[in-house]
């Protein structure tokens, strides 16, 4: 049995660890939820992002914390270009399965053209900090993604809650010609909301690559997982993708701590097909 | 009451195109050797495709893990040959029976919720088996593949040879007698009733279609056609690795389906002939970003040539 | 003084159906007008194609003298156009009051003003849409086409499959919205007797063409050609 | 790296981009005249391998022109007809298939990893045709007669590795107790964590932790509250790529640093340069220093890798065991070929199996089984950001020693 100093410990880098799962997944959840497109490249974007934080962190010697400040609009703009082909050839839900995971595909050869297929690290003296609180270890760079995922969750929702753009933009994800007809102009919001999407990947990327590892193939490592964390945490809801993030971070983490370290691939999916088994209207 | 059936039997009736492109297809066995490889795999690629439009061009349900099944009965086919009998007809017989029963179990699952859900359920079933898979490697020999797969000569008499000329044959002649059978259901009355269930699910209801049940067999039919593609992949490649559960699998026949056209059975082969021989064109040309082309190809693809491909299928995912 | 909305010879209809031919009519600032017909005879594809979701084979739709036809639903919309569909359609996953305020525009119209016509919704002011009453839905669906602020109000049907209390209720809610509010309106319904008391005039669709017209209170008085042309005869 | 050079790499990646996503870059032409002998393989050009693939592409490269440059084959030129695997063991199955019997190539080249080359070599037993690979970490699924080796694993490196470690270890003062062993579920490295298990509680080690993880593991911090709270004296670890470095970084998030750590095959780069990095162990057959640079061609190769792989925009631009492998891989096939005077496959097998080839990795035979020559694994550790040859110490780089982290 594994001691409780273990297990706090494990909760607490799995509930850490999930902030990326959350980051990731909320990007992906406003798109699928509230535009009914679902973006297989989120993830390609965020490793973009990641890759141009390693550049400019070891090129030009930029900190990340700066680099940030322009992968984060370029990202948008990237948002709002991916959204005028789906805009301009009436993309539907499946239609933007298929052209999104080309988008990856391609996105994934750019980066290995330019970089190369060799794993990248991005070290900075960021990645081995922690505090001590108690028994137990916080890592910094961990916290600091939580705490902004946290901010980037918490205001989405609010914007949606209580904006009249947000309340607008969940009102035509329900149906949008009725909210074209009492004059809701879908067409700019589902732009702002594209651009707000590939945004968040842009900071998970930062994230990533001060975190994990960067090689082309990575793309598709978090696919799965993610994926689940947007339904568990439930479609459009921004909130419910961050606590789901952490759920599925901590849940993974404490079957590598009392199981075995093997098991933690499968932990996401069995929550889901649980969950869809107990509430099959889930999401 | 007889137009009904005129009508019946106008969509079942043969056409002469159809018999044409069979008639090429067993044409090309007495090609020289050195086209059997590719053209087997794009017989068994076209089953796959086949498989998945009975349950998307059909019953409209879009699957993201649809591997899950071929994998399974890759599997099956693959160990029986390595532990008990190299008899090809008696693996294609037990991978369609396990994919089955997988496919009926799963049904459930699958079938519980709206068109979202079902993505991610899809999705996840391929997921978790393809980890089964790689958490067994006493069974499945693990990242190595599965290794020791001899076949035994088909129906006692032909070898598999160099060439592949047997594997394209069989391949094939599975491929033809499996489309008839599906060429047949989809004409039958529960055919079209799927395509009403497709259309609208809560008037197939009203009339009395018993939606669920309908689904449900859909589903599993569909399965016992993976596993079956499933089976011919182990077989005639006397191997299997982990790569049947991989999500880039499921991804690929679904751009095949969609490339050829989904809800006329012979989209799947049209898209697998196309797939594959774009895939082995672009890949010698240039073996390290074949990919990047490939990609372009499929957005220019499904962007442009979309209106006329989906037309039917926009009706299956736009929600009210 | 100008018309609020003029339609002439509009000939509208989906896909390749022709469902509307040469209508024609006018309607004055302040005035509410009754659609009259049988089932299928074009009345909710003459709202449809004053909100723009229809097609449109020829004719012209003035509205405040600014030519409207070809404009898209939202671009309506935001002229002034509110409109309340048959099958309300209230944003389910949206509560009460955000389905007010996800649409609203400036101007009178505010989500308390619509809680004082409606005082039912606004005790479910927190409750989502989904978890309404038919006859809820119905005043929400009048009360979001209200936030917008429109100067022309569409009403599809507002009665149908309503309890006859709630029926009662609603109409009771129209008729001060014209009367009192002096908005105007075009009000479709099937059921006369309900709404010619409320509205100024009335006209009659058949086979997707206007076949009568004429002030609401002669219909009243003398309900020949509402026995002729719906086959009705109420009392 | 300078500003200036930053904006000219970017340009040769542009060019660069445009004219390699359009001919065919893989087919490489050559001096000796007459028809050329076609050498077919796969490499994981794209997927989770494809870091390797680049590696091994160049020292393939460069190979093919040294060969060509001296005699070819027989007098005549060679050819290298290289296809994409993706890391996927089927598709190399098919490509395989497709080399040998649609582009009709005279001989084959293993490709990269144990899986992909467990499916190459079962298309080459069926058309008899030898094979040579440099990867394959578990000699013994090597059944097929005309199948051999490049790197000198051994036939049981489970049995003889670790013992060359724990022999390493012995002579730290304190010498290590205890070991946790902590493994990637990749076969090959499962299969050595395996062995180091049986081996150091032989000579009573003990294992107090035995720890697998999925490979593309993403999430380090339990394992690494685990191995912290094991605490033993040395950490073995049967890692791929970079989990070497987010192993050791997890643990220094919780403040702890295993005293030694030894990891199987690490991204070296990347291991090298971080602050964790200092001092750990890794596997290897070579590194870039005496003695392995007096063996024949070796400085040459050596220099023509770092000029490639700088050009070609890789991280780490020195030849290590990796892309050793693939140059032993050519230097075999050349050997065979020209001595059994032959492109007949079973001359050329049969020729390998009586005669001592001389490789990168120096006299190489194939007499043991599987096909397998002498084991001749070396513990490099990192020193001042750099991989030196630490153990055994006749073939340690001159001056250095292990030391003791």
């Amino acid at each position: 049995m594994p001691s409780a100093t273990l297990l706090g410990q494990a909760l607490i880098s799995g509930v850490l660890a999930g902030g990326m799962y959350g980051l990731l997944a909320l990007g992906l959840s406003l798109s699928w939820g509230l535009l009914r497109l679902v973006n297989l490249s989120h993830f390609a974007l965020a490793f973009l992002a990641a890759y141009l934080t390693y550049e400019m962190g070891t090129t030009y010697h930029i900190d990340p914390w700066w680099s940030v400040l322009v992968i984060v609009p370029a990202m948008f703009v990237i948002g709002l270009l991916q959204h005028w082909v789906f805009d301009r050839f009436k993309v539907n839900e499946l239609a933007s399965l298929l052209i999104t995971f080309s988008f990856a595909v391609i996105l994934e050869v750019a980066i290995q053209l330019y970089w190369t297929a060799d794993y990248r690290r991005f070290e900075t003296h960021y990645s081995t900090l922690s505090i001590k609180v108690g028994a137990f270890y916080i890592p910094v760079l961990e916290l600091i993604l939580c705490l902004v995922a946290g901010v980037l969750a918490w205001g989405t929702w609010l914007w949606l809650r209580k904006t009249y753009v947000g309340k607008a933009l969940r009102a035509s994800a329900e149906d949008a010609e009725i909210a074209a007809a009492y004059g809701v102009d879908h067409k700019k919001l589902a732009y702002l909301l594209s651009g707000l999407g590939a945004a968040y990947a842009g900071v998970a990327g930062t994230f990533i690559a001060l975190i994990a590892t960067l090689a082309p193939a990575q793309i598709w490592a978090w696919l799965g997982v993610v994926f689940a964390v947007v339904i568990i945490g439930r479609l459009g809801n921004p909130l419910g993708a961050l606590f789901a993030g952490m759920l599925i971070g901590a849940s993974e983490s404490i079957a590598m701590a009392v199981l075995s370290p093997a098991w933690a691939p499968v932990v996401s999916f069995s929550v889901l097909i649980v969950l869809l088994l107990w509430d099959p209207d889930w999401s | 009451m007889t137009s009904a059936k005129e009508a019946l039997t106008r969509r079942t009736r043969w056409r002469w195109a159809e018999t044409v492109f069979w008639l090429a297809a067993f044409g090309a066995l007495l090609l020289p050797p050195g086209k059997f490889l590719i053209l087997n795999e794009i017989a068994i690629l076209a089953l796959f495709a086949l498989s998945l439009d009975l349950i998307l061009g059909y019953a409209g349900i879009v699957s993201l893990g649809h591997a899950a099944f071929l994998g399974v009965g890759a599997y099956s086919a693959g160990l029986l040959a390595k532990h008990v009998t190299g008899d090809p007809l008696a693996g294609l017989a037990l991978a369609i029976g396990v994919s089955t029963i997988l496919g009926f179990c799963t049904s459930f699952l699958v079938l519980r919720g709206s068109d979202l859900t079902r993505l991610m359920v899809t999705l996840g079933v391929a997921l978790v088996l393809g980890e089964l898979a790689n958490a067994l490697p006493q069974y499945t020999g693990g990242a190595d593949g599965l290794q020791g797969v001899v076949m035994a000569p088909l129906l006692g008499r032909f070898d598999f040879d160099l060439f592949g000329r047997t594997a394209y044959a069989y391949s094939l002649t599975t491929l033809f007698v499996l489309a008839l059978l599906a060429r047949r259901i989809v004409g039958s009355p529960f055919g079209l009733s799927l395509s009403a269930i497709r259309c609208n699910q809560l008037r197939a209801r009203a009339l009395g279609v018993p939606v669920g049940k309908r689904l449900v067999a859909a589903y599993t039919l569909a399965a016992a056609y993976a596993g079956a593609a499933g089976a011919l992949l182990a077989q005639t490649t006397a191997f299997v690795s982990l790569d049947v559960f991989d999500f880039h699998r499921s991804a690929d026949v679904l751009l095949v389906l969609i490339i050829g056209g989904a809800g006329w059975l012979y989209g799947g082969i049209a898209g697998a002939a196309a797939f594959k021989l774009l895939q082995d064109g672009i890949a010698s040309l240039t073996p390290q970003y074949w990919q990047f082309w490939i990609g372009l190809f499929l957005v220019v693809f499904v962007l442009v040539g979309r209106e006329r491909l989906f037309g039917g299928l926009r009706k299956l995912l736009v929600r009210r | 003084m100008a018309d609020l909305l003029t339609v002439q010879s509009l000939s509208a209809g989906y896909g390749r159906a022709v469902v509307l031919s040469d209508v024609t009519f006018a309607l004055g600032e302040g005035q509410a007008l009754a659609v009259l017909g049988r089932n299928g005879v074009g009345k909710t594809t003459l709202i449809d194609s004053l909100i723009g979701v229809t097609r449109r084979f020829a004719g012209s739709v003035r509205f405040s003298g600014k030519e409207i036809a070809t404009l898209s639903p939202e671009a309506r919309a935001q002229r002034g156009i509110g409109w309340v569909p048959q099958e309300r359609n209230v944003f389910r996953s949206l509560s009460v009051e955000e389905n007010l305020t996800a649409v609203a525009r400036p101007g009178p119209w505010t989500a308390d003003r619509v809680f004082g016509l409606f005082p039912r919704l606004a005790e479910r002011r927190h409750h989502a849409g989904s978890a309404l009453s038919g006859g809820e839905q119905q005043m929400l669906a009048i009360g979001r086409a209200l936030a917008t602020n429109p100067k022309l109000l569409l009403l599809d049907e507002p009665t149908e499959g309503l309890a006859p209390i709630i029926v009662q209720e609603v109409l009771a809610a129209i008729a001060r919205l014209l009367r009192e509010e002096g908005l105007a309106a075009i009000v479709v319904e099937q059921h006369a007797r309900k709404i010619l008391p409320i509205t100024d005039r009335a006209v009659i669709l058949e086979r997707g063409r206007i076949v009568h017209e004429s002030a609401s209170a002669a219909l009243l008085a003398d309900a020949t050609p509402l026995e002729r042309l719906l086959g009705v005869t109420e009392r | 790296m300078s500003k200036g050079m930053g904006a000219w790499r970017r340009r040769t990646f542009l060019g660069g981009a445009l004219a390699g996503m359009v001919a065919a870059p893989a087919v490489l032409r050559a001096a000796p005249p007459g028809k050329p002998v076609r050498v077919g393989g796969t490499l994981s050009l794209t997927g989770f391998l494809a870091q390797t693939a680049a590696i091994h592409k160049i020292a393939a490269e460069i190979m093919v022109e040294e060969i060509n440059g001296r005699d070819g084959f027989l007098g005549r030129p060679i050819e290298y007809v290289l296809l994409d695997d993706q890391s996927k063991p089927d598709v190399a199955r098919s490509l395989y298939e497709k080399l040998i019997t649609v582009d009709k190539v005279d001989l084959i080249q293993g490709p990269y990893a144990t899986a992909p080359i467990l499916a190459a070599m079962g298309v080459a037993q069926r058309y008899g045709k030898i094979i040579i690979q440099s990867s394959m970490g578990i000699p013994k699924l090597q059944t097929y007669d005309m199948a051999f080796p490049a790197t000198p694993f051994g036939p049981e490196p489970d049995k003889s590795y670790p013992n060359v470690i724990l022999d390493a270890m012995a002579t730290l003062s304190p010498a290590p107790k205890s070991m946790v062993v902590l493994t990637s579920k990749f076969p090959s490295a499962q299969f050595m964590a395996q062995g180091m298990r049986t081996e150091a509680e032989k000579r009573g080690v003990k294992v107090p932790l035995f720890l697998e993880y999925e490979a593309g593991n993403r999430d380090f911090g339990a394992i690494a509250a685990r191995v912290k709270e094991a605490n033993a004296d040395f950490l073995w670890v049967g890692s791929l790529g970079l989990e070497s470095n987010q192993i050791l970084e997890a643990l220094r998030k919780l403040d702890y640093r295993p005293k030694n750590s030894f990891h199987l095959y690490p991204a070296p780069g990347p291991l090298a340069l971080s602050p964790d990095g200092n001092l750990v162990w890794s596997s290897t057959f070579l590194e870039p220093d005496e003695p392995f640079m007096s063996r024949p061609g070796m400085k040459r190769i050596a220099e023509h890798y770092k000029e490639r792989a700088t050009k070609a925009n890789l991280p780490y631009p020195i030849i290590d065991a990796q892309a050793a492998g693939m140059a032993a891989q050519w230097q075999i096939l050349e050997q065979g070929v020209n001595g059994a005077k032959s492109l007949e496959d079973k001359q050329i097998a049969a020729w390998l199996k009586k005669n001592v080839v001389t490789t990168v990795y120096g006299p190489t035979k194939f007499d043991g089984p599987y096909n397998h020559g002498a084991p001749a694994q070396l513990i490099r550790q990192v020193q001042n950001k750099e991989w030196k040859v630490v153990w055994p110490k006749d073939l340690a780089a001159p001056g250095v020693k292990l030391i003791n982290g």
